[in-house]
């Protein structure tokens, strides 16, 4: 357990790290898709299967892939960057995220709320399905909808004009 | 702690005792595992050997050629022979080819398919792994598939490779939608998403049909789709445009050589023989004999007579079908298998809704108004496709 | 009903399918090296020379070079045999046929006015030795007038027919002149 | 022993790589990359306070991770289609030049 | 990263280097450079599996689409003309062979007939049948050949064209029978053919005519009613009747395009006028007209072939006046056509009274019909490329000869 904690953790950091640090925009997508693999995995050590594999089909098999077609279709895939990896600003931002991880941290080891697990809750899909239809119904709706005016978005925003002839 | 961390159980029926046996003599879940992994792997890949002998002997049959009759007796000696040559075959990588990507893309193809392979029942009891998602895990792993073809389209630097990509994820995004709506059909009206239970609730006869959800209406059309989809995520004819090698050569593989070629062509079979067996579990009744007389034959033995019958339907398309255009696939994913296969979940409304109809023939009068209402969309949608594009058969006239 | 051309199509090749185990008509495909085809009497490959006897001093060839001259691909390659006073014989000294260059046209049988070069049905030429191995000398060329009957016995049988024709008329000639010249056939018949 | 902690601190590290990436980068893509990590490390938290929470019968953090998968899914196909957007008028992704307000 | 055809120097005459202006075609998005970035150019060929041959196409796409198009011939040129000017004419009559190398029957008779017409050959009538006979067998196999490629284009994994393969191989049997060779027959001489029929061999033929219903029957239950071939065919590639009319297209292509002209009938060459035959037209000049009118005019071959199987004549198989050695035709000129499976195939001689032709040209009919590869293609997807060069039916023995 703590074994495949520490390396799965040690999994989605290296990814992690390598998606934004990376000078080649393919491979940052792929270390990305790696980072979200570590991730669905610790959803299935903490016993939430379907999240798990939700995670694996939409971020791996959706997000990942979106992304990398828009490097395709941006001409990003074939052309790596040659100008500066950073922005002008850079060190002003690694300096906040390094802060605000260093208050998380704090925050975490003080709050006191390392407590061990309870025994594994038995969660099968029926279950999330029931709760899903009783008490959540409003909300799945509501995000039916903005999937969908989403995706009539992305869709509208992405296309190009009529060709003129 | 979770049924993850004891990853497999293989229990032994009638076929498998020897592997309950060794369950009993190995407790070690880990030694379990490695059994079963090994087993998978091995019975697949021997099969593939098997398969891709039949297809070549197939499509021979069909273009009235004898197919490879040179390497042992009838040529069975001929997966070896092929097997040998891609394993000492010069293994080429383009100079100017991102050289670990171009490494990691057969096997990010071939992993993922082999863990699908594990989570279906190929018998009463002789499942690896049984999830309660089993479906959604089905699914989550195959998309694993897209990726790599990306991988090696775009690691290659070949114009015709970024191409075959390109075309390759187009076109699994495009049908994974029917596919997984022509699943989930089977899944409502099963109530569950494990795979076990499906083929369990498959088993019961009616009226001298097996119960299996292809003699229901919703089922078979569903069938039928989930056929298509499957064809075309798996890259077969015709709907092998990725890999379509007269416009562009071999697509994602143009730049793979020796055994790097043979393990995305694995990858290819494998992916072939889980989505079929998907098909099997969810629409043919897994392996349930198709009369209750026959239950005494092993289930892994229908298991596989209804997986080859399959590939051979395949192959038996692959010999006579062209092969579609980028954009007429997309159209006929989009505009003919979607509306088609949302339907189909009308139609399995409907006839859940009438279940309780008492009358005398009450359930062929089911059947055949539901599977009019399927095939009527069918003929529908099918000649307003065509007849939007202005295709047709067409009358010659000749000069007087 | 869009498909019904899909699923004629597919009946079409079940038939054919199944054909192929019982209708030979189907079946075209030959087991190459261990089943060989009948080669009708009109099959061509590459040249050889028809010899009477013996297989030097037979050949019917006097050296005229046409079929050198008309050969499309220059293939052919003469030199004829000369006396010791450097006077031209009619006999070739070298005939070489590069069968590499060679495209079996048959032009060379056409112009032959003494048909002595003819069409072989040996196709199994293939040879290690690319440069050297599909030159073919006078002495590989050499091939018996039996050979020749025995591929091509319709026309073996007209050319010899012809040629005992042109020699009785020859010899009438010669008894006609009177004239100590041998007729060209005889001298052929003897030796260069 | 595994605690909570180590899943909290897990996510905090994944929240500040993600938000490195996205002050830190001029790629309009490696930003949205940054956001996805973001959004993983919340969903890990979500997950990680129902696994551990004393009482893990309602699944009110397993309806979050999955609906904020959904919206994730959603933020991701409008991002990029307006990264595209920008890119067919700007001709680049680089966010550096793209902040003029003109077209 | 586009390089040619860049319209800044795309039209400057004698500039080395600069790319040839591509004829009749407007660039369609060269104002717009600022999309150039999505162009993708690719090189199709030479060694490519479906140009046909050592043939290469310079594609320019966006997307799949293509925008620019550019055929690039001559890897196969073997400088056939020239050759044939220093040997005498029957030593090119075997060259004609290699020309189009599924129909050497054809090529054999466009050749003969031009130098009977300079040297005043009269040609018996036996010889005109079998030159007939043989020139339909010609076009049955080399349609049935032309929709198994294209059918290989499609990606219909080899079957129609193993298909077409048994069925040209029991032609090429009776070639062989005939002539001696398969391929390469070299049969016809000036004023008549070689040598005459063998025994049995008009049964043999006459049998496979019976027959060659059946499998054009297969073929059409194969593949004309598919609803995948039609979708693929149809619409894609049309050639207007005012393009193949100006650009000299002849052939299958041409009368898929609607226009009613087959030398067959114009020129009624050979005794052509003593046989009943009609001349299908296509409506919409798209691939499925030229792949239909193909397997129509197959079937007319056979109406040909029926009669002429029948009613052939005994006699001499060539003019008597006819010479294989020392072959010298009057001074003059002279241009034999005749309706070879792919178009108008025309040979134009000029004799200065020697032994070698002074001047000699052949009239390709594959040649003429790529010239406007580019204008079928343009807008079409990069799949269609394929099918549509498929559909033009070209030997590259012929175009680069």
């Amino acid at each position: 357990m703590q074994l495949a904690f520490t390396i799965i953790a040690l999994l989605i950091l290296a990814g992690a790290t390598a998606a934004v640090a990376l000078r080649n925009l393919v491979h940052c997508v792929l270390c990305l898709a790696v980072a979200f693999v570590g991730v669905a995995a610790l959803f299935l050590l903490l016993g939430a299967e379907f999240v798990g594999l939700a995670q694996i089909m939409v971020y791996v098999g959706a997000v990942a892939i979106l992304m990398v077609f828009a490097l395709l279709l941006t001409r990003n895939a074939d052309l790596p960057a040659t100008g500066p990896l950073v922005s002008k600003s850079w060190l002003t931002g690694v300096s906040i995220a390094a802060l605000v991880f260093g208050c998380l941290a704090i925050g975490i080891l003080a709050s006191g709320v390392g407590q061990a697990a309870p025994p594994s809750p038995q969660l099968s899909v029926r279950q999330i399905g029931e709760e899903l239809m009783r008490n959540y119904v409003l909300p799945l709706e509501v995000l039916g909808v903005l999937l969908t005016v989403s995706m009539i978005g992305a869709v509208v925003i992405a296309m190009t004009d009529p060709k003129p002839d | 702690m979770t049924p993850w961390s004891t990853l497999l159980a293989l229990a032994g029926d009638a076929t498998g005792s020897w592997l309950a046996q060794l369950k009993n003599l190995a407790t070690h879940p880990w030694v379990v595992n490695l059994v079963a992994m090994a087993v998978i792997l091995g019975a697949n890949a021997a099969f593939f050997a098997v398969i891709t002998l039949l297809e070549r002997k197939g499509l021979g049959r069909i273009q009235n050629r004898p197919g490879p009759n040179r390497a042992g007796p009838f040529g069975i000696l001929q997966p070896a022979a092929d097997g040998i040559k891609m394993i000492t075959k010069e293994d080429i990588v383009p100079e100017r080819a991102d050289q670990l990507v171009h490494f990691l893309a057969p096997l990010v193809m071939l992993a993922p398919i082999t863990l699908a392979l594990a989570v279906l029942p190929y018998g009463p009891q002789l499942v690896a792994v049984n999830l309660d998602a089993g479906v959604l895990f089905f699914f989550a792993i195959g998309t694993a598939g897209e990726l790599a073809a990306f991988m090696a389209g775009w690691s290659s630097r070949n114009k015709y490779s970024l191409l075959g990509a390109m075309r390759a994820i187009a076109q699994m995004i495009s049908f994974e939608l029917p596919l997984v709506l022509s699943t989930l059909v089977v899944i409502m009206m099963t109530g569950s998403m494990s795979l076990v239970e499906i083929v369990a609730g498959q088993g019961s006869a009616a009226w001298g049909l097996p119960g299996w959800n292809i003699f229901t209406p919703w089922g078979l059309a569903g069938f039928l789709i989930f056929l298509t989809a499957a064809a075309a995520e798996s890259n077969r004819s015709p709907f092998d445009l990725p890999e379509g090698e007269s416009e562009i050569i071999g697509g994602f593989m143009t730049e793979y050589s020796g055994f790097k070629y043979a393990v995305f062509f694995m990858a290819e079979y494998f992916g072939m023989f889980a989505v079929s067996g998907l098909g099997i579990t969810l629409f043919l009744g897994g392996w349930h004999a198709p009369f209750p007389f026959l239950e005494w034959v092993p289930g892994i033995f229908w298991y596989v007579a209804k997986l080859v019958a399959l590939v051979f339907g395949f192959i038996w398309i692959r010999g006579t079908l062209p092969r579609l255009r980028a954009d007429q696939l997309m159209n006929f994913s989009w505009k003919f298998l979607m509306p088609l296969a949302l339907l189909n979940f009308a139609t399995a409304i409907l006839w859940h809704a009438t279940a309780g109809w008492q009358f005398p023939g009450a359930w062929l009068c089911r059947w055949l108004v539901c599977f009019g209402i399927v095939a009527g969309a069918f003929t529908g949608l099918g000649r307003a496709m065509l007849r939007r594009r202005q295709v047709g058969p067409r009358i010659y006239r000749y000069a007087s | 009903m869009p498909g019904f051309g899909i699923i004629k199509g597919l009946k079409e090749t079940a038939r054919n399918f199944f054909g192929s185990y019982h209708d030979p008509g189907r079946f075209v495909t030959i087991q190459y090296p261990e089943e060989k085809r009948e080669h009708h009497e009109n099959y061509r490959s590459f040249p050889f020379l028809v010899y009477d006897g013996d297989p030097v001093k037979g050949l019917r060839c006097v050296s005229c070079k046409i079929c050198e001259k008309e050969c499309p691909p220059q293939c052919i390659y003469i030199v004829p045999e000369q006396d010791g006073s450097g006077k031209l014989l009619k006999f070739p000294r070298i005939f070489d046929i590069d069968v590499s260059v060679c495209m079996g046209c048959q032009i060379c049988v056409e112009v032959c006015p003494f048909d002595s070069i003819k069409m072989d049905q040996e196709f199994e030429v293939s040879t290690a030795d690319r440069f050297g191995g599909l030159i073919l000398n006078r002495s590989k060329l050499a091939k018996s007038n039996e050979y020749y009957h025995q591929i091509r016995p319709a026309e073996a049988t007209a050319v010899d027919a012809q040629l005992a024709a042109e020699r009785e008329r020859q010899q009438a000639k010669a008894a006609a002149a009177k004239s100590p010249a041998p007729a060209a056939a005889a001298t052929r018949e003897k030796k260069p | 022993m595994l605690t909570l902690n180590h899943f909290l601190l897990l996510s905090a590290a994944l929240f500040s790589v993600g938000l490195a990436g996205v002050l830190a980068r001029r790629n309009a893509i490696v930003v949205l990359v940054g956001i996805e990590l973001m959004l993983n490390a919340a969903n890990l938290n979500f997950l990680a306070f129902w696994r551990f929470s004393k009482n893990p019968e309602p699944l009110a953090g397993v309806m979050f991770a999955l609906f904020s998968i959904a919206v994730a899914a959603a933020e991701a196909a409008v991002g990029l289609a307006l990264v595209i957007a920008i890119y067919r008028h700007c001709r680049t992704t680089n966010l550096d030049q793209v902040d003029s307000l003109k077209g | 990263m586009v390089d040619f055809a860049q319209p800044e120097n795309a039209f400057k005459p004698g500039l080395p280097g600069a790319a040839e202006p591509a004829c009749r075609v407007v660039p369609k998005y060269s104002d717009q450079g600022e999309r150039e970035g999505d162009w993708l150019e690719i090189s199709m060929g030479p060694q490519h599996p479906s140009t046909h041959g050592v043939f290469r196409m310079d594609l320019v796409l966006e997307g799949e689409t293509v925008i620019r198009l550019k055929p690039v011939f001559g890897y196969l040129h073997r400088n056939h003309e020239k050759i044939a000017e220093q040997t005498t004419y029957l030593s090119s009559m075997p060259y004609t062979d290699r020309l189009d190398y599924f129909c050497s029957m054809t090529n054999n008779w466009a050749y003969a007939l031009a130098v009977e017409k300079l040297a005043g050959l009269q040609v018996p009538e036996r010889a005109e049948y079998i030159r007939i006979i043989t020139a339909e067998l010609t076009r049955l196999q080399n349609h049935a050949c032309l929709m198994g490629f294209l059918m290989q284009d499609l990606g219909a994994m080899g079957t129609p064209l193993m298909y077409a393969f048994r069925e040209r191989e029991k032609i090429l049997d009776l070639f062989e029978a005939l002539s001696g060779a398969r391929m390469m027959c070299n049969y016809m001489r000036f004023g008549g053919c070689r040598i005459d029929l063998p025994p049995g061999w008009l049964e043999q033929t006459r049998r496979l005519v019976a027959d060659f219903p059946r499998f054009l029957d297969e073929f059409e239950a194969l593949l004309t009613g598919n609803e995948i071939v039609m979708a693929r065919l149809q619409g894609v590639g049309a050639l207007s009747r005012e393009l193949a009319i100006n650009a000299g297209i002849s052939g299958p292509m041409l009368r898929a395009s609607g226009v009613n002209y087959d030398i067959r009938k114009v020129d009624q060459y050979g005794i052509y006028n003593r046989f009943e035959f009609r001349v299908p037209l296509g409506a919409h000049g798209d691939c499925y007209d030229r792949f239909m009118l193909r397997l129509l005019e197959m079937r007319e071959s056979l109406r040909i072939l029926e009669p002429a199987l029948k009613d052939i004549p005994s006699g001499p198989i060539i003019d008597a006046r006819a010479k294989l050695r020392n072959f010298k035709p009057r001074p003059g000129e002279a241009y034999g056509r005749i309706e070879a499976p792919k178009g108008e195939l025309g040979f134009y001689l000029v004799s200065d009274g020697s032994a070698n032709p002074y001047r000699y040209r052949v009239r390709p009919p594959s040649l003429i019909n790529l010239t406007i590869l580019e204008d079928l293609c343009l807008g079409q997807k990069v799949a269609d490329v394929v099918i549509i060069l498929g559909s033009v039916d070209i030997v590259l023995g012929e175009v680069d000869r």
